[in-house]
């Protein structure tokens, strides 16, 4: 096991040693461990230290440090998380991200308006459509651009539908955690009737690029509305049956009570959002508090909870399911007709029948592919409620037709925060609940 | 019974390596293990003997109690001893194997060349009751009452000693301050 | 979003409460209010704005970075306000020069800025004065340079890490 | 053979041999088909189809499985001491296997002579049961400890804590059994329930006994919602996260072999064991299907309850189990000793 | 097999044991060479008890079973108190307990 290990290519690649690979591996990776300081676990004792007879730690507090990712079956993603153990309780928790960083705030930057569209649908992978929706609101902030309300209600009716399929695969891998195995493939059963939707609309399951700067990519097609009908009917027996698997089981109630309780005052100086302040029963949801595209025509309610514990994050999505349903169902009925798509040809590619009879439309259609549009100097910071709480964007404009700066304020990335205060002294197997409750995206959080 | 004198030597022997392994190796927790096979390799005499409760009370207690015990103990002590390499002073290392062999060599003698007529024979055939949990708790309760309820508090009291041994200290901060028990 | 005049009259106040040199200057564009601090005040205005003001804002929703190349000072760091009682939005933003770029922290008044700061030095190489744990947060420990700047190339950017450059052999070896 | 002590079979040693390959070779047939038909249980549970692409409905998936797990390598960290490890998994399966030698499948004579349906009759049956289960122990621990892993070696003081703990809630709650029986030997437990004895089978007086065994039974063979030492969620796969290949294999098989040995218990114990319509010659089938209707309980419990924290599993062993547990025995003691 | 065998195997066991009780350092080994010896009892007690024919030896090692558990526990206990205490684990050095 030699530091030589590396240098000689032809000895590691041979396979003649394989089992000592990864050790020779070791010096340069535990170096750049060390570079990471630990911060109050410096202090800290970690057990296989040396066994200091005269001074050292007290051994009334035995202390284990183990990473907990950045693969591990309980982090959704390649989350690292550094765990300072006290036999089976949680002292110290210290977030290690960045290992699915992709640069795509930086892409953004050389990509023309339209086309960052896909980037940042990249971002919160289960919850596309609100990354894209809060890029083109704040697009159009700094174009001025009023999107048409059938535009609008289509949006809403796909976020909406997007919001089900991300608080049901939430639920799915949370009751996984917690045990549950069942749950995970009823969850995604429904989660497939979402999908289902998303392609007959847009021609892709995930990551559809469905929403345009100026309202949508096309209207939807015909049978959609009964189709979305009908899995609207079918859910709310579906979350009955979740719910009779689920909260009349005792085991789950006893694993989500009382556990990972954190105040709403701290929350809120956490800066978290979404169910999780929900469920200490404060009702901030921006769709009701500032609403944004056509929410202010729909009735819908704000669940909340009363102890802000695991079980409430819990109730509080379920029920935001329900309510979901709801505002599409009212979409549904009160589709305005008219124009999908501003008729703003700066902005929008005009329609296919138009290129074949008319100039304008050819000029303008190869302006947009080839260069996009350009928009006026300024910087636009817009919000919305992803199903993980305020999704907000900040475009800066530098009047050419790509983005000076894009940036995500996600929800997973800011709420993280909050793991430290929701986990700290509690089981193991809680703070695996109190993770899977918290619903962190990788791909939101590093971005 | 030539099966009986085969398993008595496997078993002779396995506990002979069991005793030597708990006594000379260097990892505590190594040591752990041998006196574990050194358990089984007893019960199976134990069996020879009929004695088949007390083989699976050996099993269960020993085996699977008392030396989880010791596992726990040694997983969380560590193997913080050293070795064979005793003490500061040589004698004791030479002298402690040497007083052994003595000891083996005296009671050696003194069993071989005690007149007691039943060492050279397997012992009387005795019934199928012999050794059966039933005897035994016939034993148990009628003859050796007294023994059995004394072992029973002794029980008890370990459970207590036990507990207040290895609790955490609360409330007793200042005893532990240096010199506060040898004042 | 609080209207101009609201813009004016909270910029207004603050410079009563601190000094004038405090704010900068305002400006209310596309219904975005923002108020722009100086570099060394923006803890006093923040601070200011969340307990004194009439109706504070309460709520840090998002705090990042952005560089005005060309323009100078080109570096920018914004602090959205939100007020969950009056329900408007305040952007606040100081700017500062790319040659050692230093701001006092606000992870005392709002610990969620503790993440977000990071990520602003991590990108842009501003400085978060007193913040606990100054470091990196998604580029690698051992990176160089600051890569959301808008002088940083974009593209043909090899991800390195000190422990596989030259060693592990590449296909082309 | 009298090794075992009072043996009131008295089998020849080469009988004895042969019932130890039938029961070794059974075995190995039974846990694939079990480990397919949880899967495709699991797959009807949760509503797809579970395995069906090797062979006729997924039928020989369970030799794919073992195929692979044979063709993988056996990797060994470097932190782990080797050779603790590759006999972790032995133990096991040893352990597991031992004690399916008491389970009865019928009565001596059911097929002809004075043959017994069942590996060895030994007077201690219970105890022996008790030996074996609590020398699986050392199979977790020093899988666990010999990976040189911190999630190991935490699954491995889980497996530990776990095992000991309901240990004694098994215990007593067979010793009620026992008593009612008037004998520790699974042959005479059965055929005490059988029209020679009382007549009716133990599940009904000795009801709470059962419930206790069945909890006790799953936290045993560390089966969800007590499957706390390899929970995926928190400790990546406990005890056995650093083993790969046939290793993994051997403590997956004993897994299962583990939970055919609790039916078979539960079966002798509390089910009647052999008792059931028709002739005598059919004990064994009555066996194989109330064993079977226990592990159908296990697949479905599986699909259904979480998993329980490490603190309430302790809670409901000491604090709830052991104490009725123990109640269950006085009360069963008295009621002895007043009819 | 003779009773002797059975002795004579008992007193080998119970001289090992004597022998890492007088060598070894650790207070952890040395109570499992205590057990050795105790072990060795038992086998003794159990093979005489089969030489007579009747039971009572071996109700006197099961006894010595219950005697050994509480003396592991004590023991046990009083080691992890002393490493949670940071004493030294050496039994030359263990004199905290003196009066």
């Amino acid at each position: 096991m030699t530091d030589g290990g590396l240098d000689t290519p032809g000895e590691s690649q041979s396979g003649a040693r394989r089992t000592d690979g990864p050790a020779a591996l070791l010096p340069p990776y535990r170096e750049r461990e060390e570079s990471i300081s630990l911060g109050t676990l410096d202090e800290q004792p970690v057990s296989g230290t040396e066994v200091d007879i005269d001074g050292g730690p007290d051994r009334e507090t035995e202390l284990m440090t183990i990473n907990l990712g950045p693969h591990h079956p309980a982090t959704h993603g390649v989350l690292r998380l550094l765990c300072t153990l006290e036999g089976e309780v949680v002292r110290d928790i210290k977030p290690l991200i960045g290992y699915v960083h992709t640069g795509i705030e930086k892409s953004c930057e050389d990509q023309e308006y339209w086309k960052a569209i896909t980037f940042v649908e990249r971002m919160d992978y289960l919850a596309y459509y609100f990354n894209a929706q809060v890029y083109c609101m704040s697009v159009e902030t700094l174009l001025e651009e009023e999107v048409p309300p059938r535009a609008q209600y289509l949006r809403v009716i796909h976020m909406e539908l997007n919001r089900i399929a991300s608080h049901l695969f939430w639920l799915g891998t949370a009751a996984l955690d917690i045990g549950a195995i069942t749950m995970l493939w009823w969850a995604l059963r429904e989660r497939d009737l979402m999908l289902d939707l998303f392609e007959m609309s847009s021609g892709q399951r995930l990551h559809t690029r469905y929403f345009q700067v100026g309202g949508v990519f096309e209207d939807i097609p015909p049978g959609w509305e009964a189709k979305c009908r009908r899995a609207l009917e079918v859910m709310p027996a579906r979350l009955d049956q979740y719910e009779a698997l689920l909260d009349e089981n005792e085991i789950w109630l006893q694993r989500m009570k009382n556990t990972g309780i954190v105040a709403r005052e701290e929350l809120l100086a956490l800066g978290v959002t979404g169910p999780l302040l929900r469920a200490t029963g404060e009702p901030w949801d921006l769709r009701k508090a500032m609403p944004y595209s056509s929410y202010g025509d729909f009735q819908f309610r704000i669940p909340v909870g009363t102890v802000g514990d695991n079980y409430d994050r819990y109730r509080v999505r379920l029920a935001e399911i329900r309510e979901s349903l709801k505002i599409v169902e009212q979409a549904l009925d009160g589709l305005p007709e008219g124009p999908f798509i501003t008729s703003n040809r700066k902005v929008a590619l005009p329609p296919r029948h138009e290129l074949a009879t008319s100039m304008e439309a050819l000029i303008h259609h190869f302006k947009l592919v080839t260069e996009g549009f350009r928009v006026p100097p300024g910087e636009a910071y817009s919000a919305i409620e992803s199903p993980r709480g305020e999704l907000g964007c900040y475009v800066l404009a530098d009047g050419s037709a790509k983005p000076s700066r894009v940036h995500m304020r996600d929800p997973s990335f800011v709420n993280l925060q909050s793991l430290k205060a929701m986990g700290e002294n509690s089981l193991i197997a809680d703070f695996i609940a109190c993770i899977a409750m918290l619903d962190p995206i990788l791909g939101g959080i590093d971005r | 019974m030539l099966f009986e004198q085969i398993l008595f030597f496997i078993a002779g022997f396995g506990a002979i390596a069991g005793a030597l392994g708990v006594a000379m190796l260097r990892n505590p927790f190594f040591s752990v293990l041998a006196l574990v096979s050194h358990l089984i390799a007893l019960a199976v005499l134990f069996l020879l003997l009929r004695a088949d409760f007390l083989a699976a009370a050996q099993v269960v207690v020993y085996a699977g109690a008392v030396m989880v015990l010791y596992v726990f103990v040694v997983a969380y002590v560590g193997d913080s001893d050293a070795p064979l390499r005793a003490t500061d002073d040589g004698l004791v290392k030479a002298f402690g194997p040497l007083a052994a062999l003595a000891i083996f060599l005296e009671i050696t003698f003194a069993v071989v060349g005690s007149s007691l007529s039943g060492l050279g024979g397997r012992g009387p055939d005795v019934d199928a009751r012999y050794g059966s949990p039933e005897a035994i708790g016939d034993l148990l309760l009628t003859k050796f009452l007294l023994p059995f309820e004394a072992a029973s508090f002794l029980l008890l009291l370990a459970a207590v000693g036990a507990v207040v041994l290895a609790r955490k200290r609360r409330g007793l901060e200042d005893l532990d301050a240096p010199g506060g028990v040898a004042g | 979003m609080p209207d101009a005049t609201g813009l004016e009259l909270a910029a207004q106040r603050v410079r009563d409460a601190l000094d004038d040199d405090a704010v900068v200057s305002t400006s209310y564009h596309r219904e975005q209010a923002m108020l722009e601090v100086a570099p060394a005040r923006v803890h006093d205005v923040l601070e200011h704005l969340r307990d004194h003001d009439d109706e504070p804002y309460g709520f840090l929703a998002s705090l990042h970075g952005c560089d005005y190349l060309p323009s100078e000072p080109r570096l920018g760091v914004h602090y959205q306000l939100l007020s969950m009682q009056r329900r408007e939005r305040l952007g606040v933003k100081t700017r500062l020069g790319a040659d050692d770029p230093v701001v006092p922290t606000v992870t005392d008044l709002f610990p969620t800025a503790d993440f977000q700061e990071r990520e602003v030095y991590d990108f842009f190489g501003v400085v978060f004065d007193g913040h606990p744990d100054m470091r990196r947060i998604l580029m690698p420990e051992d990176y160089e340079g600051h890569p959301q700047r808008r002088d940083f190339p974009i593209g043909g950017e090899p991800v390195l890490f000190t422990f596989n450059e030259h060693k592990l052999p590449r296909w082309y070896d | 053979m009298v090794l075992l002590g009072a043996d009131p079979v008295v089998e020849t040693t080469l009988v004895q041999i042969v019932k130890a390959i039938v029961i070794f070779a059974v075995i190995l047939q039974v846990v694939p088909v079990i480990l397919l038909l949880e899967r495709k249980l699991l797959g009807r549970f949760q509503q797809r189809y579970g395995p069906n692409r090797v062979g006729p409905k997924g039928a020989l998936q369970p030799f794919a499985d073992v195929l692979k797990l044979l063709s993988k390598e056996s990797s060994t960290p470097t932190t782990a001491v080797p050779w603790m490890m590759a006999i972790a998994p032995v133990i096991s399966i040893v352990t597991a296997v031992a004690t399916l030698a008491i389970i009865p499948f019928g009565p001596q004579g059911a097929w002809g002579g004075d043959l017994g349906l069942y590996g060895i009759d030994v007077p201690i049956g219970l105890l022996y049961f008790f030996a074996f289960g609590s020398l699986a122990f050392y199979a977790f621990v020093l899988g666990g400890w010999a990976s040189g892993s911190k999630y190991s070696f935490l699954g491995a003081m889980r497996s530990a804590a776990q095992l000991i703990s309901y240990e004694v809630a098994i215990g007593l709650s067979l010793l009620g059994v026992a008593m009612m029986a008037g004998s520790l030997s699974l042959v005479d437990i059965v055929e005490a329930q059988g029209s020679a004895g009382k007549g009716i089978w133990f599940v009904v007086p000795q009801f709470v006994g059962f419930i206790i065994f069945m909890v006790a039974g799953f936290a045993e063979s560390s089966r969800p919602p007590f499957d706390l030492p390899e929970s995926d969620a928190e400790l990546v796969a406990g005890y056995n996260t650093e083993y790969s290949g046939m290793r993994f294999g051997s403590f997956f098989m004993a897994e299962y072999i583990e939970v055919i040995v609790i039916s078979g218990v539960a079966t002798a114990c509390f089910l009647g064991g052999w008792h059931g319509p028709g002739p005598e010659a059919l004990a064994p089938l009555w066996v194989v299907l109330k064993m079977f209707a226990f592990v159908l309980f296990f697949i479905w419990i599986r699909a259904t309850l979480p998993r329980l924290r490490y603190d309430q599993l302790m809670f409901l062993g000491w604090k709830v189990l052991l104490p009725l547990a123990t109640l269950n025995v006085l009360v069963t003691a008295i009621l002895l000793v007043v009819t | 097999m003779d009773t002797s065998w059975y002795v004579v195997l008992s007193a080998f066991i119970f001289c090992i044991g004597a022998a890492g009780v007088m060598t070894r350092r650790s207070p952890l080994v040395v109570l499992l060479c205590l057990e050795l010896m105790l072990n060795a009892g038992n086998l003794a007690l159990i093979a005489f008890s089969r030489m007579l024919g009747n039971g009572e030896g071996q109700i006197f090692a099961l006894i010595v079973v219950v005697v050994a558990a509480c003396e592991v526990v004590i023991g046990l206990g009083i080691i992890v108190g002393m490493f949670r205490r940071r004493l030294p684990i050496d039994v030359d050095q263990m004199n905290e307990l003196r009066g």
